[in-house]
């Protein structure tokens, strides 16, 4: 834990925080909205106080509400992971700006999220799946998704009352999808 | 006539093809054995006046007949030989020691079936491997293996060999470009760049040794190197045999240079869509070659058949068994029956637990090994062709075995690197050999 | 790298020489078996008690536990009264997603296998005792029920697999290898129907049964189907 | 050859070839087959004048996996690359979701399976720091111990592919058997000799035994000089470094930027070691040396590697010598519903940074299980390295990257 870094990132980014900045073990979590992501982690990125260069993870999450995108970074000023949450991204079209202009290699790491969860990231070059076979329909790593429903439909699979298992006929979404306030 | 034409229609191709030949191959029999009862007489005067024709029949069949054992042998060296480099114990269930997997391998690509994928153009496709394993074979015929043991003694013997070995590089172009696979194509490219390139300093690096010589015969040039080990050419042109050794490893597409075959870049080059006998094909020539190849560094610069060593006294054997008479029957009859007794006498004494059966076997199996060990050993004093076999496949071996060595050893060097070296390090250096040759031949022994 | 060119293939030349002469690491394995650690956990078998009894007791646990699903068992329950089994793959998917969901503390939605359609038990009741509850005739089991309900609903062949004793997983590769017997009704899965139609090469195997299943006399089938007589 | 079904005699047989085929072959058909989704693709599969397409994979000698990679050659060049990615694709992060928290390990480990400790390391310190797990120190030892043999059994495996990708046959089979004891060793430790499946959540399955330690101390006897005299084969090899040298170099600006990590960054001139960078279990109390060099080609990427074998050696030493006594496990309920939050760990793996980012809802199941994989991103980096080398080269350069396709493909 590193109160220095809390109290620097307050100061800096205080207005364009849409959660409290939380800390526990090493982590130190910040949370904005999809607008503001570009220019905090170019802050994050270029500002010396922060020093952030090295991009450790990019993920993606289904709350099952609302989809987020999750940066962790680590610079040399704190000895602390900091995790930057993209919050509240509609899970209908999910849209956030790139960081492949800072970081090259979140292409890939943006492709898997597009792949696995359906965003868009603006200002990719080469966004399309990289798991899933190119004529794949849906999203797997959502909430949503029980089964391989692409596979059940394609021909020769005589699965199809086993995809009807995993999505109950007649239960609402509402009562299976799992969610959390993440 | 229709069931006829049923069955005819049943017929694969081979056996239309069988079919139809079969009543011309009969009465074509017929036809030779005519002749051979009418003009028999006048067919072996022929032959002994025109001995060359008989020779040349009996070289090309002999040399074909052991080109495939030889492939086995030098299949099995590589197998095992990699093995124990590599600290596996390699093939060991197949024969002694393993020794019979490469049969086995060879009775395998005989009965796979013998496929051509789609879109291969079929004609240069089959043709290919034909091409490559003849060329290589063809090679064989001027090797002399012995004194008089060769199959054709052309005066121009070395320039027929680097012709034969420059027509599989057409043989690997077919193949590439027939398989219809880039992979094959690709690897048809490399090898075309690889030899071809590779052919000069190859050529060039003899021409001092020519000079030296004086003649292109390689049956000649073993004559010049017989003696003490001295009078080889390798110690007259050591960079010269250098470069050859290099330049043959490149021409026989063997590590470090095989990249017509780099199976990590291009899957396994040309070869890629061959399977069953074809592939065989490919597969066998490509070890000829290497013999070819350790044959022709050990007749050009490590004195062909030549014994390191002169036979320190004259030698002369006249034995003539005729003249034992009825004697000589008697000690065939009897000779053995005796030296298994005495033999055998030693186990049957030594313990009384060895049964008189037993020790009478052992005495016959060491008879034999004595009386192998004689004749070879006779063999090898008296016939001079034995030694000459014995110290040429020595000799050979002992190159097969590098080759094989440096592949278990060397990583592969890449395409611009293997040009380079050709064009930039072998050619001048096998250029500056040749005039330093000459010059020294120009200084030391003026015409 | 040196100064003298060629000096690192002669040195690496003369390892693997020496290598080869060094003994070898190979273990020429049916002759001789390599010692297996005392902890090794690839080595599946059932531990024995003192007085020669399984220890084992069925109670499954392991199964449910196994996140991979590879635990596939049979015996009789502790009373020593019924046969059981942990069901076969086909069923994991089911069994898995309801445990699954009971123990991360949410409700199951449904009672087990109530989302699949209810039937009308009676015919493939009568049709069990007709072929007297045999598993052995299970084909014809299959296509009396194809016949009986129009397709094979999943209610009807657990009532088969619960009344024959057959596994399900049994029972339902029966029913798939058949090209003839199909899970949905035609009118409710058009893709395979027209899947069907495009493969005449395999309905020429179909036999009058599928023929006169389909509605059509036997004649009628081959005429549409094309097949020569020959 | 224009030969049609329709105008042969007698049966056509599903076999033959001609069946299928009534146009004449020699068109390929366009790749891909559906149109392209974004610019990049496009710009992709265009090809210009004397370019051409060839597949390298998915069956490949040299792919490390089921990888294919679509290589734009003109020549013998390469010209441009697009990995193509999905073939080992398992959906571990989903199965994980669906598993409850002590069985998601056991899905970590065949991620890279020739370091399986380093992938279910993560993902347990991540349930961890979700349950507030203090971990005791023997445990944490242990650990540190395993993992390190694994690091060296993994790094000698790449030493061996290296060389085979560059057409040497020896050397995969030395290290190998290098492997193998380290392996062996492992299954007396962990029961298995592949996917461990050792680390528990709050210590490990199993303490240290006899037979485990007879054989690591047999090894480390000798592990020194063995491993010296195997890479004598190749380090002085002028035919190897001839290749190696100067091939797919990449400067420590562009390493950062491509998000690489581990030993392909620290060949760059970064000494960014998460060992040191961000301290974890017991590290802080180990003394080693992290091994950097600045030329960031391949050569420099393999060399890296070597050091860090013998940087291992010595953190196991240390290992041996501090071990401390006490529990290996700490007491837990048997059934884990951590309060929801989030977790991120990250360890430093043989190929670079190995992270898990766990969410929880407060049921015994992870809510998302994110993994992160270094080989990922490196295998990203081959489209920036391999343009204007030769085939030969694309190869070198791959394997000296390092990437394991059972982690990329999660």
């Amino acid at each position: 834990m590193d109160p220095a870094l809390r109290r620097r990132l307050e100061r800096r980014f205080g207005e364009r925080l849409t959660g409290p900045i939380r800390q526990r073990h090493d982590e130190t979590e910040l949370r904005i909205g999809a607008g503001d992501s570009g220019e905090v982690i170019r802050a994050l990125h270029d500002e010396p106080e922060f020093g952030f260069t090295f991009l450790a993870d990019l993920a993606g999450v289904d709350t099952g509400t609302t989809m987020q995108v999750v940066y962790h970074f680590w610079g040399a000023s704190t000895p602390d992971w900091l995790r930057l949450v993209v919050d509240g991204l509609p899970r209908d079209d999910p849209r956030v700006p790139s960081v492949t202009a800072l970081w090259k290699g979140a292409e890939w790491m943006e492709r898997e999220a597009y792949d696995m969860f359906g965003i868009t990231f603006e200002g990719n070059r080469d966004l399309r799946r990289i798991y899933m076979p190119p004529d794949y329909q849906s999203f797997p790593l959502r909430k949503d998704f029980f089964l391989a429903d692409d596979a059940a439909r394609s021909p020769g699979a005589g699965v199809r009352h086993m995809e009807q298992t995993h999505a109950p006929r007649n239960a609402t979404p509402a009562a299976t999808i799992r969610r959390t306030r993440a | 006539m229709t069931a006829m034409a049923r069955t005819w229609g049943r017929l694969t191709l081979a056996g239309k093809v069988i079919f139809t030949l079969l009543p011309i191959l009969a009465i074509l029999t017929i036809g030779l054995i005519a002749v051979v009862v009418l003009f028999g007489g006048a067919i072996l005067d022929f032959l002994t006046t025109n001995l060359w024709l008989v020779r040349f029949v009996v070289a090309i069949t002999a040399v074909l007949l052991m080109s495939i054992p030889t492939a086995f042998l030098i299949i099995y060296m590589e197998m095992k030989v990699i093995a124990l480099m590599n600290l596996r114990i390699g093939p060991d269930r197949v024969g002694p020691f393993g020794s019979l997997l490469s049969v086995v391998h060879g009775l395998k690509v005989l009965m796979k079936e013998d496929f051509s994928p789609t879109g291969v153009d079929r004609i240069v496709f089959t043709l290919a491997p034909i091409v490559v394993f003849m060329a290589t074979v063809m090679a064989l015929l001027v090797i002399p293996f012995a004194p008089g043991l060769f199959g054709q003694d052309f005066n121009i013997g070395l320039l027929y060999f680097f012709a034969i070995g420059g027509m599989s590089v057409v043989g690997l172009l077919m193949a590439g470009w027939s398989s219809f696979n880039k992979y094959s194509l690709l690897g048809g490219l490399r090898s075309a760049a690889q030899v071809i390139s590779y052919e000069i300093p190859l050529t060039l690096s003899v021409v001092g040794l020519l000079l030296l010589a004086g003649t292109m015969s390689l049956n000649q040039i073993a004559l010049n190197q017989s003696g003490w080990f001295t009078s080889w050419y390798v110690f007259q042109q050591p960079l010269g045999a250098l470069i050859f050794f290099i330049a043959a490893t490149a021409e026989a597409n063997r590590t470090p240079f095989d990249l017509t075959e780099a199976d990590s870049e291009i899957v396994a080059g040309f070869a890629t869509e061959y399977s069953g006998m074809r592939f065989g094909f490919f597969f066998f020539a490509e070890y000829v070659n290497v013999f070819v190849v350790s044959a022709l560094i050990v007749t050009l610069f490590f004195g062909a058949w030549n014994a390191p060593f002169a036979w320190p006294w004259p030698v002369a054997l006249n034995l003539d068994p005729g003249s034992l008479g009825i004697g000589l029957l008697i000690l065939i009859a009897i000779v053995p029956v005796i030296a298994t007794l005495l033999l055998a006498a030693p186990f049957w004494l030594a313990s009384s637990r060895v049964k008189g059966w037993q020790a009478l076997v052992m005495g016959f199996v060491l008879f034999n090994l004595l009386a192998g060990a004689a004749i070879v050993g006779i063999a090898y004093i008296g016939l001079d062709w034995v030694a000459g076999l014995f110290w040429f496949l020595g000799k050979t071996y002992v190159f097969v075995f590098t080759f094989v060595w440096m592949r278990g050893t060397l990583p592969r060097v890449r395409i611009d690197q293997l040009m380079g070296f050709a064009w930039k390090w072998l050619l001048p250096a096998s250029l500056l050999n040749l005039f330093v040759t000459a010059a020294a031949i120009a200084v030391v022994a003026p015409r | 790298m040196t100064f003298i060119p060629g000096l690192g293939i002669v040195k690496g030349m003369g390892l693997t020489l020496r290598r080869f002469f060094e003994p070898k690491a190979t273990i020429k394995y049916p002759e001789v078996k390599p010692d297996i650690p005392h902890k090794f956990r690839g080595r599946l078998q059932l531990l024995y008690d003192e007085y020669g009894a399984l220890k084992c007791e069925t109670c499954f646990q392991c199964a449910q536990a196994c996140p991979i699903e590879c635990i596939d068992m049979g015996g009789i329950d502790t009373k020593g009264r019924f046969h059981v089994h942990w069901g076969a793959p086909e069923t994991y998917g089911e069994r898995r997603e309801e445990s699954a969901l009971r123990r991360s503390g949410r409700t199951v939605p449904d009672p087990a296998y109530a989302h699949f359609e209810g039937i009308d038990p009676d015919p493939v009741d009568g049709i069990l005792e007709e072929y007297d509850y045999d598993p052995k005739r299970m084909l014809q089991i299959l296509e009396a029920t194809q016949a009986a309900y129009g397709h094979l609903p999943v209610a009807a062949l657990k009532r088969i697999s619960h009344a024959t004793g057959a596994w399900y997983a049994m029972i339902y590769g029966t029913a798939s290898y058949y090209n003839h017997l199909r899970f949905e009704r035609p009118e409710d899965n058009r893709q395979a129907a027209e899947l069907a139609e495009r493969r005449p090469t395999e309905r020429t195997f179909l036999t009058g049964l599928d023929a006169a299943l389909a509605g059509g006399p036997r004649d009628g089938a081959q005429k549409t189907l094309g097949a020569k007589p020959n | 050859m224009t030969t049609t079904t329709r105008g042969r005699k007698g049966h056509a047989s599903a076999d033959d070839p001609r069946v299928m085929l009534d146009e004449q072959i020699g068109v390929f058909e366009p790749i891909p087959p559906y149109p392209p989704r974004t610019e990049r693709e496009a710009e992709f599969y265009t090809l210009r004048d004397g370019e051409m397409f060839i597949n390298i994979g998915p069956q490949h000698p040299s792919t490390h996996g089921v990888l294919r990679i679509v290589l734009k050659i003109d020549g013998e060049n390469v010209v441009d690359l697009d990995p193509v990615l999905g073939y080992l694709h398992r959906g571990v992060e989903k199965l994980c979701e669906n598993a409850d928290y002590h069985q998601a390990i056991c899905y970590l480990d065949p991620l890279e399976y020739v370091s399986s400790l380093f992938c279910e390391w993560p993902g347990v310190m991540a349930f961890e720091k979700l349950l507030d797990v203090e971990v005791p120190r023997r445990a944490e030892y242990i650990r540190v111990l395993s993992s390190e043999l694994n690091r060296v059994a993994s790094h000698a495996l790449f030493m061996g592919w290296m060389a085979l990708d560059l057409g040497g046959l020896t050397p995969i089979l030395w290290s190998f058997i290098e492997r193998d004891e380290i392996v062996e060793m492992l299954a007396s430790l962990t029961g298995q000799r592949m996917l461990f499946n050792y680390f528990r959540i709050g210590g490990v399955n199993g303490d240290l035994n006899h037979e485990f330690m007879s054989r690591l101390g047999e090894w480390m006897s000798r592990a020194t000089t063995q491993i010296e005299a195997n890479i004598g084969l190749l380090n002085e090899n002028e035919i190897f470094v001839r290749r190696m040298r100067g091939l797919g170099t990449m400067d420590s600006e562009t390493a950062l930027r491509m998000c690489m990590s581990g030993p392909n960054l620290r060949a760059t001139g970064v000494p960014f070691d998460l060992r040191r960078a961000h301290p974890y279990s017991v590290f802080p109390e180990l003394e080693f040396d992290i091994p950097t060099r600045t030329e960031g080609d391949c050569l420099a990427r393999y060399l890296v590697r070597l050091e860090e074998v013998k940087q291992s050696l010595k953190i196991i030493d240390q290992c041996l010598n501090n071990m401390p006594d006490g529990p290996i496990m700490a007491k837990l309920p048997r059934l884990l519903r951590p309060r929801p939050g989030r977790a991120y760990a990250g360890i430093e793996g043989p190929r670079g940074q190995y992270a898990a980012y766990v969410v929880s809802d407060g049921t015994d199941q992870p809510f998302r299980m994110r993994i992160h994989d270094p080989s990922y991103l490196h295998l990203q980096s081959v489209g920036l390295l391999m343009p204007g080398h030769l085939i030969a080269d694309a190869m070198a350069v791959m394997a000296s990257l390092d990437p394991i396709m059972g982690g990329v493909d999660k």
